[in-house]
């Protein structure tokens, strides 16, 4: 079951290794690697100082999501290096919780896929996140 | 067969879902899932109303949620069968970041 | 002279060091990071295969343009978090030739600064590239 | 000065540029660098063709490139002072891949 294949969208409970997501992409037909990486920041949305982020998925249903938006791009673009990575549980700020990369021969496909595909990632896969400050926890909505 | 006759409609029509809660629902509800019975024929807006009914502190959270019934997103009027997952899913942030 | 802020944009002769790239770009404000690399692909644009590149950089002016690039993404987005490395000699398939990563509140930002810069990379910044394989060698221009 | 005077304004007015050259250039030429004297108020087009009458080789592939002058690209009118770090820029490859 767990071929490098499926490892290519992946929820994890610990750091993301951001070259093994990029190995998965690995081609020697890749021109371009266009690698996006979601990152805690010290202030939320709502403007109060945060943290920490607690991240929780219903992980069965966001790895079947990543996969239906990573068939998406092979239909739109014919792109089928792709891999997604997205860590839940609490995060420090600075550390990633997503990671996508995404390989083509030419780099503005790369950049337009890998932007479609966080977009999409932000959408619909079910993951949610918890700010975690000095002034309490708050689920973003 | 004979046998059928004598099961009664209620018996035989009744669905059991598996309801999954994440993130504030999780919390409101205190448990990550919890399973349901229902009549034959009952559709996901069924079950929430059943879902409101026990759980009445979720109704001011439930509105905005979106559902998934066996890991794909579905509409209220989706027909429930037996052994289906039911997810609740709360409006996810990341859109805007 | 060499602080850490001066490598920030960089012509090197060995392999480029992906992590300290994206490290010139941490803070704590980041949301979102775009990492663009480019790569040495198997088919050159003539069409030909291709086994090896060889690049060439005017090395002072390289940098000096790669300064000024950023320079332009703080004017017109007031991006203050970006670095840049470029590569020269001899790569072999797979290898980055060059590494820009774009550190940003978020994340659409990130992917269309990150876009310009190696769009005016590869346009402004005086590197060459030559094509080495079975057929010969040639400079691609 | 009085010693002004009896400088010739040939002597006077000739500044020395150092010429750069890469990639295919550079091969052409066969140096990466070549100093020229010029005289005073020579611009960069002139010192191209004092360049093509001592590299004829070079002649079919100068007019695609684009020159800098002190690591700015600068227009062939572009006037040399002495010191000047002249740089012939072939085309860079890049702006398709």
């Amino acid at each position: 079951m767990a071929t490098e294949l499926d490892r290519r969208f992946q929820v994890v409970d610990s750091p993301i290794d951001a070259a093994a997501v990029m190995r998965r992409v690995q081609h020697p037909g890749n021109g371009a690697i266009c690698v996006f990486y979601g990152v805690v920041r010290d202030h939320a949305l709502s403007g109060r100082q945060t943290s920490q982020l607690h991240y929780e998925a219903y992980r069965e249903m966001a790895e079947e999501k990543m996969t239906e938006i990573a068939d998406d791009l092979y239909r739109r673009w014919g792109i089928d290096r792709v891999a997604m990575t997205h860590r839940i549980g609490r995060l420090g700020i600075g550390e990633p919780s997503v990671v996508i990369a995404v390989g083509t021969p030419h780099r503005k496909l790369a950049f337009e896929a890998c932007e479609y595909a966080i977009d999409r990632l932000k959408a619909e896969v079910p993951i949610w996140k918890k700010e975690i400050g000095p002034d309490g926890e708050e689920w973003v909505e | 067969m004979q046998t059928d006759r004598f099961v009664t409609p209620a018996a035989r029509d009744t669905v059991l879902v598996k309801v999954r809660f994440f993130a504030t629902h999780r919390e409101t509800v205190g448990a990550d899932r919890v399973s349901f019975e229902l009549p034959g024929g009952a559709s996901v807006a069924d079950l929430i109303e059943t879902l409101v009914a026990r759980f009445p502190d979720i109704q001011p959270v439930v509105g905005a949620a979106r559902f998934a019934v066996n890991r794909e997103y579905a509409a209220p009027t989706t027909i429930l069968h037996d052994g289906d997952e039911v997810a609740l899913i709360p409006p996810v942030a990341g859109g805007r970041s």
